[in-house]
């Protein structure tokens, strides 16, 4: 069952140069248990879908959809409280720079225990008194951190990075979230860092069966580490389907440019060879062109691709472009 | 290859002009940095184009009310004081006294203030900390109290204020330009600009100085204000300019006694320096945002 | 033909605790390594590990407590800014703060020549021209201010910047780290391509080793301010002896789905 | 937070509300004009001492306010011997002094006290003359200490004055707030204990109220003195709020924080008698304002040049714009209520074309310049002397005078006037008695350049002659015959320029009843109350 | 946090020994003349211990050693700089937050021109504004002093409201909402700027606080904005105003001066400005003396309890700053 469906998810922006699309109808669907990425390069616009699902909204913000649901919850229809409810409940979110997603005022054993929802509490009245310490204690035992007390009585400017990602890891799995989006958990880290995390991610999907969102511009890690996965540029999907299918088998050109941007170790690309490269840069949102927004840069571009292109599903694999590419041999 | 055609619509501006378009656009900052025009204008040629010069007095029009009373008279304008002066007049000669005074005031302490700034800010090591703490605690004396304790060195005075004021101002843009260049100082592109082999002159003339035009334009409004302020609040207390000098802060202590009689007098100076110190405060805001937006 | 060589090199500061304790910390120790004309030398390391240090030191950005960097045999380590950056020059890892907000393209990458060439106006022009179409860019991109650029395209300015004054050796301090996949591609052919035409040395801090492998001959994998590892690339990373290197190693190649 | 704040703000509403008050209605608040220097009329003479004077102390004879003729004070009755050097005093039983925390008198008044009263200012070996200074302005202005040869004990309630020549002008100078009657008990416990200062500071008198508290620039608190001979005063309470603005003043007698002010602006006069709430007492004062040429500067030793400047004078506008007309123009020196007044007196009209004539006869070197010296604060006899300086400034330019003006702090300017620094002086004069001679004796005798009141600096033998022999004279007509020679010559010399007599104003609260004020200036509470 | 303190210390001595010895030059120039220069070491040394003894000299005006002149009256300015203060927090907190909250709205718009004029508008005359319209107009408050000196309250504290409480008159509750009464004015006048401050203050450390990322992950945990304001927002932005209030003080001391002036208020003001005019120059020095160190300390008392609340800073008492 879909834990995650999205239909035409389109946002949009008040700016001073007028309204810019920024998200433009983006359809999204998670299946429970799995680990879905969200590939993209700055001003891709998967920041703001995830921030669309959560429900945060700032002014000038104009979001629509089609469908959006949380499992058996519409989440269109919902008052802003019923949404923070749901939140609260069903959906964590760890960010990037967790550090500065910890409020730099609190004690971090206060800052867990404000995450752990009362209802999960199990046990007599007498021992609520220490169970969310307790709980806390836990919490941080379960995402590997080994001296939970120490940490629980610093303030996180004491902390590193990576513990501080522990935390907010733990302070998602607090409540048993249906949904866990981790919007570029791992940038900026130390790469042992960034392994551990994906690690814990990794083994939370495993062993919880938490459904992770997981938000990256960086397509190696999100290939290595999800099951499906989609990919979006300026705000538009343009791929998406099983890991296999997009990462072995793309179908769009900027898949494949990303794809091919890697040096891999096993692959023949002789040393100090030209990389391949899509020409030109991500447009700013303001000169965002028309149709398909890739078109200027597309090396397969030809006069179609100012319209906007239709999405093919083949297999569950969709992919909008005018001019897909071939199906390729297995890697 | 590169996009640079979509940036072609938009004319190619330095950050400062693209400052000012954007304060262009701003209604009520230009509105205020006309009036301030205008008062920067009656500073300079009031003694020229007020109604009448500073020592008239016209026995027979004691205490007119302004002209937009029953009683007044339109060429008193804004009505007369218990001498017969002419209130508008002695509000345009005090533009020179109190406007002028701390615009000059002022453009020193930026000169002076800011030169030892610069030479703070390039230096490293001990002096420069030593300045900097010095400055920190000096700067938290306010200017007014400061003014007034070099006041009570120098005694009461006109000139005496505006010294007192500017010794008072100087700390402020020494410390304000000293931060900024020592921000800038660390600043990548800085060290890129040294590692092009750049002298400090030239780090300083291309480097620093046009990336701390914010610091100098909100700490001379700043100043600006201030100096208006301590310059009248000394004048009130009579440790400023003393009478017949029409000095705004002067004219209201000197007018008080007149509060029941002719509140006129007492309310016109007021406003006039209420309006003044929000015009350059509306424009030293607007000029501020503006080159905060013209940077990005 | 090795441009440069540097022989133990260290870097080491005072750090003030309070009034009286002082703490002696050390950036970097007894670096050396030679580098030859057209090649790439990578150097990789956690962070803290002292490689920035070390690109720092090695452009004069902070000046090195002990040692020798010869260029051509002639050791610069003592010499002023104007000396070294004809031989040496720099690139930041953000392009963003490294380039005046308030300077034009053209004067950004003008000022080298001023200060360090006798060139007339109009050579200048033209260098300037040059070397901007050289990175990719136009002419005309010299009346832009930064602002007005992409991220890769300033990244451009300062590769042009980088070589104006075609020095011998370029540092770039994790130049790639903050680009988009897919014009950091763009960047990696750009440098690859310079470096062919015009045999400019590379040193490059960078921590993404297929990148590292793809780009350059040479390889240092520092770790606490020592080298704990030098070879050719290939070498070093097929067949890591040091746990550093190993660990490094390990952790970009795990794979979670196979 | 909320709830805080809005009980913060309407508490001062609410208190406002409650104007019903049990302390409101036992006491009056006086706002006076400065701090006295200290608690003694004999040792000074200006008008914040004045206003204590008649709370604290009494005098052997009293002005009745109506006829301005001599009634008894603490003399119960008095008598003059033929040759009029002699005045026996009989005086009153039963006066009792002020019971303080500081002193606690075992007798009542007797001849001791008035004997130690005058003794301490004409003996200048009596172990009080010089134990706050050695100063009796009044007494030295009217040359008193050469006037009594001995003030004398008859009996324990008997005494008696002997003069060195008869001078009609002793009963009404021993009617002044100054001439105040101390207690010799008081005076011989201090000295006791080594505290002679405290004579004059901590005073102890017969009057209405006793001193309680002194904090200096705020408030001099007074309490009712039960024993006061003509009856406790009505309210327990008095205090001055001592406020120097003349704005301040009349604002706190609007919102109603005074019953009474001090010395009213005379910019005010017209606000005061429209306002509901105030009433205002006009008196003629005895004062006059003027402009004086200092003599020991040439020209302004040549009457020529003198009277030019005069000429050039417009009084009117003065007396207009800085008097708002609560006053008149002088023609001599004496108010027109004076009986002494010489209304034939032709005076210096207004004319600048006849000014500058003179002027160029007057033979000096033209252009001429001169300072004007001036006083930076209101005084009783100008409520704006900087003002008027100014005036006469604009009307010297136009017969091409050049004035500068000096304003100083008064105890500066007493300091220029004692070293004669000014060329010209707007200053003024405020007499304690209707006697013309208070007027003529300070301002032109010789014995008083020494004294600083005679700021023209001008002697002459021959007019002090006439001042003395006016007041040996008796009898009313040769009098007033001598006066009017006297204001012809002066007329004639012109070493000082009258410019105007202000009126004496008073402004209390329409509330307030009993208020007693004189003609000279000071205030009586003794009968005072508010309903 | 003894480091620091003493360092601290350290640059407030030199300033306070700077301004003694301008102090000691403005003594000698007037009394001496600079008859003999030679001793002026000497006399500086001895003046600097009769300083450090709390000698200040006698008043030329009142006769009283400056000392005890000043700590008579300075009470009466500290509480209505306290007052003042009170006032500027009630009021600007939650008009700051508000503004701070709704950034670009009109509620802030508003707020924030008020502010401007607050910062615009001359002391002096904002006073004067106040005594015509309340006063004079309205009749509704008394125009200066602390208290109806019809009321005797013995002073224990130098602050009216706590004198007046712990007299025991019959009419203590009547005398202390007298002098609540009398304070309104002078307080409202003095707290217009410290308020504005503390509302720009607050606004723009509400709206940086506001944007940051923890703000977020507040956000994404499902509080609400009250909760979110009341947990985070203003346990973050509210520390940040202390410094500020440090320097305030000083402000709020100097325009006390003017607003005493005008309030007829019995403070140091008044005083000061008195002993200008006389030329009384012990106890000029005095009191500037007096209060340099007064606002000096005020500033690094501010300071330290900024440092003990953020525990971001609280690392630099120990080491590093």
């Amino acid at each position: 069952m879909a834990i995650l469906d999205i239909r035409n998810l389109t946002i949009e922006l008040d700016t001073s140069q007028g309204r810019i699309k920024v998200v433009e109808r983006v359809n999204l669907t998670m299946v429970e248990g799995e680990i879905q990425g969200l590939v993209g390069e700055s001003g891709s616009g998967k920041s703001l879908v995830a921030k669309a699902i959560l429900g945060i909204k700032k002014d000038g913000w104009i979001v629509q959809a089609d469908r959006m649901r949380l499992g058996d919850i519409d989440l269109l229809n919902l008052t802003p409280s019923e949404r923070r409810k749901v939140m609260a409940n069903d959906i964590a979110m760890i960010f990037q720079e967790p550090s500065s997603h910890l409020d730099p005022s609190q004690e971090i054993a206060e800052q867990i225990e404000e995450a752990i929802p009362s209802r999960t509490f199990e046990g007599g009245f007498w021992q609520r008194f220490q169970w969310r310490k307790k709980r806390a204690v836990t919490l941080l035992h379960k995402v590997g951190i080994k001296d939970p007390l120490s940490v629980l009585r610093s303030y996180p400017h004491e902390l590193s990075e990576g513990i501080c990602q522990k935390i907010m890891i733990a302070m998602a799995i607090a409540k048993n979230p249906r949904l866990l989006i981790a919007d570029e958990p791992t940038t900026a880290m130390e790469s042992t860092t960034q392994i551990q995390i994906l690690k814990l991610l990794h083994k939370l999907n495993k062993v919880n069966n938490t459904s992770i969102l997981f938000i990256s511009h960086d397509i190696e890690s999100v290939a290595n580490l999800s099951d499906s996965l989609t990919v979006m540029y300026c705000g538009q999907t343009v791929e998406s389907g099983t890991r296999d299918q997009v990462v072995n088998h793309p179908r769009h050109p900027y898949t494949n440019a990303l794809l091919q941007a890697i040096p891999d170790f096993e692959s023949n690309l002789a040393h100090k060879s030209h990389l391949y490269a899509l020409p030109g840069s991500i447009p700013p949102l303001v000169h965002l062109p028309i149709g398909c927004r890739l078109g200027p840069r597309c090396p397969n571009a030809q006069k179609a691709c100012v319209k906007k292109p239709h999405s093919t599903r083949i297999k569950g694999h969709m992919f909008n472009c005018h001019f897909p590419l071939e199906v390729t041999e297995d890697k | 290859m590169a996009n640079h055609d979509v940036f072609r619509e938009e004319t190619i501006r330095s950050p400062l002009a693209h400052s000012w378009y954007i304060y262009q656009q701003n209604t009520i900052g230009m509105i205020a940095l006309w009036a301030l025009i205008f008062i920067g204008v009656l500073a300079l040629i009031g003694p020229w184009i007020a109604p009448y010069p500073l020592d008239h007095q016209d026995v027979g029009a004691l205490l007119n009310p302004p002209s937009w009373f029953e009683q007044g008279e339109v060429h008193f304008f804004f009505g007369t004081d218990d001498l017969g002066r002419d209130l508008l007049s002695q509000l345009i000669y005090g533009a020179q006294l109190t406007f002028g005074g701390a615009f000059i005031t002022v453009i020193l302490a930026m000169l002076i203030g800011s030169a030892i700034g610069i030479i703070g800010g390039m230096s490293r090591g001990m002096q420069a900390s030593i300045l900097h703490h010095f400055l920190d605690t000096l700067l938290s004396i306010p200017s007014l109290l400061l003014a007034i304790i070099i006041i009570s060195v120098l005694g009461p005075g006109y000139f005496n204020t505006l010294l007192a004021v500017f010794l008072a101002l100087l700390p402020l843009f020494t410390r304000a330009v000293y931060r900024a260049v020592h921000d800038e100082l660390n600043k990548e592109y800085i060290i890129a600009l040294r590692l092009d082999g750049a002298t400090p002159l030239r780090i300083l003339r291309y480097g620093i100085l046009p990336n701390i035009v914010e610091t100098f334009v909100s700490q001379t409004t700043r100043a600006m204000t201030s100096a208006i302020l301590d310059i009248t609040a000394l004048g009130f207390l009579g440790l400023g300019a003393q009478r017949p000098l029409p000095e705004w802060g002067t004219m209201l202590s000197d007018t008080m006694e007149l509060v029941f009689l002719a509140p006129w007098t007492v309310t016109l100076p007021g406003l006039t320096i209420l309006a003044t110190i929000l015009i350059i405060n509306i424009v030293g805001e607007g000029l501020r945002q503006a080159i905060i937006k013209g940077m990005d | 033909m090795i441009v440069l060589s540097v022989n133990k090199l260290s870097k080491s500061y005072v750090q003030h605790h309070g009034l009286f304790s002082r703490k002696h910390i050390t950036a970097f120790s007894s670096v050396s390594f030679e580098l030859e004309q057209g090649k790439t030398l990578a150097i990789i390391g956690e962070s803290g590990s002292g490689k920035s240090s070390l690109a720092k030191a090695l452009t004069g950005v902070i000046a090195p407590s002990s040692g020798s960097i010869c260029i051509d045999g002639v050791n610069i380590a003592n010499k002023d800014h104007q000396q070294r950056c004809r031989q040496i020059r720099m690139i930041f890892q953000d392009p963003s703060t490294s380039l005046n907000p308030r300077s034009q393209v053209g004067r950004i990458l003008r000022s080298p020549l001023l200060l360090n060439t006798e060139l007339s106006e109009q050579e200048m022009d033209e260098r300037v021209s040059d070397a901007l179409r050289l990175v990719g860019l136009l002419p005309e991109h010299a009346q832009f201010y930064p602002r007005m650029l992409s991220g890769g395209q300033k990244q451009r300015v300062a590769l042009a910047r980088a070589l104006i004054l075609k020095p011998k050796i370029i540092v770039a301090d994790e130049v790639l780290a903050t680009l988009d996949v897919s014009v950091r591609s763009q960047i990696i052919n750009l440098i690859l391509d310079v470096q062919r035409q015009q045999k400019i040395s590379f040193i490059m801090v960078a921590h993404n080793l297929g990148i590292v492998r793809h780009i350059s001959d040479n390889i240092i994998v520092m770790h606490e301010g020592q080298i704990v590892e030098a070879g050719e690339t290939a070498a070093v990373l097929d067949d890591p002896q040091h746990t550093i290197t190993q660990r490094l190693l390990m952790n970009q190649q795990v794979k979670f789905r196979k | 937070m909320i709830r805080l704040f809005a009980l913060l703000f309407s508490l001062p509403m609410l208190a406002s509300c409650m104007q019903e008050s049990q302390v409101l209605n036992k006491g009056l608040v006086y706002c006076s004009s400065g701090n006295p220097t200290n608690f003694n009329p004999q040792l000074s003479q200006t008008g914040d001492s004045l206003d204590i004077s008649s709370q604290l102390y009494n005098t052997l004879v009293r002005l009745d306010p109506n006829t301005q003729g001599i009634t008894s004070g603490l003399a119960r009755k008095w008598h003059v011997s033929r040759d009029g050097l002699r005045y026996q005093f009989e005086l009153r039983r039963g006066v009792a002094f002020h019971s303080t925390a500081y002193f606690t008198p075992k007798r009542t008044l007797n001849a001791d006290d008035v004997v130690f009263s005058f003794r301490r200012i004409i003996h200048p070996t009596h172990p009080f003359h010089s134990a706050s200074g050695g100063s009796y302005p009044f007494f030295n202005n009217t040359q008193f200490s050469q006037l009594i040869k001995n003030v004398k004990k008859l009996g324990p309630y008997k005494v008696e004055f002997e003069l060195h020549r008869p001078d009609t002008s002793l009963l009404a100078n021993l009617a002044t707030e100054f001439a105040v009657i101390l207690s010799a008990e008081y005076g011989h416990h201090l000295q006791k204990h080594g505290k002679n200062n405290q004579l004059d500071q901590l005073p102890i008198g017969t009057g209405p109220y006793q001193f309680k508290q002194f904090i200096p620039d705020n408030l001099i608190r007074f309490e009712r003195h039960w024993g006061y001979w003509e009856g406790g005063a009505p309210m327990p309470q008095l205090v001055f709020d001592i406020t120097t603005s003349p704005t301040l003043r009349l604002a706190k007698l609007i919102t109603g924080e005074c019953d009474a002010m001090a010395y009213p602006a005379a910019s005010q006069a017209n606000v005061i008698s429209d306002h509901p709430d105030l009433l205002m007492n006009v008196e003629t004062g005895y004062k006059v304002s003027y402009w004086a040429f200092n003599h020991d500067k040439p020209p302004f030793n040549n009457a020529q040049v003198r009277k030019a400047l005069a000429t050039a004078i417009d009084r009117k506008t003065i007396l207009k714009a800085v008097y708002f007309n609560t006053g008149v123009v002088s023609h001599g020196l004496l108010p027109p209520t004076s009986w002494a007044y010489n209304p034939y007196l032709d005076d210096y009209a207004y004319s600048p074309k006849l000014a500058r004539k003179l002027l160029q006869e007057s033979g000096i070197k033209l252009p001429l310049s001169l300072t004007i010296y001036t006083s930076s604060s209101p005084e009783p006899f100008n409520p704006n002397s900087f003002k008027t300086a100014e005036f006469i400034q604009r009307d010297l330019q136009k017969i091409g005078v050049n004035a500068k003006i000096v304003v100083l702090e008064p105890h500066h300017l007493h300091s220029s006037i004692v070293n004669g620094e000014y060329d010209t002086l707007v200053s003024g004069w405020s007499a304690v008695t209707s006697d013309p001679d208070n007027f003529f004796r300070p301002q032109y005798s010789c014995n008083a350049i020494a004294n600083h009141t005679n700021t023209s600096r001008w002697c002459s033998a021959k007019l002090d002659g006439l001042i003395d022999q006016a007041v040996k004279q008796n009898r009313m007509v040769p009098r007033i015959r001598i006066y009017r020679e006297i204001q012809e010559k002066l007329r004639n010399h012109l070493p000082l320029l009258p410019l105007a007599h202000s009126l004496q104003l008073q402004a209390y609260r329409r509330d307030v009843h009993g208020l007693k004020s004189s003609p000279f200036g000071g205030v009586n509470f003794s009968e005072a109350y508010r309903d | 946090m003894l480091i620091y303190i003493i360092k601290r210390l350290n640059v407030l001595v030199i300033t306070l020994f700077l301004l003694s010895v301008v102090a000691f030059l403005l003594q000698r120039q007037v009394i001496t003349d600079f008859v003999n220069t030679d001793n002026m070491l000497g006399d500086y040394q001895r003046y600097l211990m009769a300083m450090l003894s709390g000698d200040f000299g006698i008043s030329q005006a009142s006769g009283n050693p400056v000392l005890q002149d000043i700590l008579t009256i300075f009470p009466a300015t500290l509480e209505l700089c306290l007052m003042a203060f009170i006032v500027s927090l009630i009021l600007g907190v939650p008009f700051g937050i508000l503004a701070g909250l709704s950034r670009g709205g009109s509620a802030d718009y508003g707020i924030m021109t008020v502010t401007l004029v607050g910062v615009s508008i001359p002391t002096f005359w904002f006073a004067m504004l106040l005594m015509m319209f309340f006063s004079l107009h309205l009749g509704w408050l008394p125009v200066s002093g602390r208290m109806g000196l019809l009321y005797e309250i013995p002073v224990v504290t130098g602050f009216n409201l706590l004198d007046t409480l712990l007299s025991n008159q019959p009419y203590k509750y009547e005398a202390f909402f007298d002098s609540l009464q009398h304070l309104a004015l002078p307080t409202i006048v003095l707290a217009a700027l410290p308020t504005t401050e503390v509302i720009r203050q607050v606004r723009a450390s509400i709206g940086e606080e506001m944007d940051k990322n923890y703000i977020k992950a507040a956000q994404a945990k499902g509080l609400n904005t009250f909760q979110i304001i009341k947990r985070h927002g203003l346990r973050n932005a509210l520390p940040a105003v202390i410094p500020s209030l440090g320097l305030q003080f000083g402000r709020v001391l100097t325009t006390a001066m003017i607003t005493e002036t005008v309030f007829s208020w019995p403070g140091i003001g008044p005083w000061m400005v008195n002993n200008i005019y006389l030329e009384d120059h012990s106890a000029i020095q005095g009191g500037m003396l007096f209060i340099a160190a007064f606002v000096l300390l005020a500033n690094m008392a501010t300071d330290m309890l900024h440092l003990l609340i953020n525990p971001l800073k609280r690392d630099e008492l120990y080491g590093k700053s």
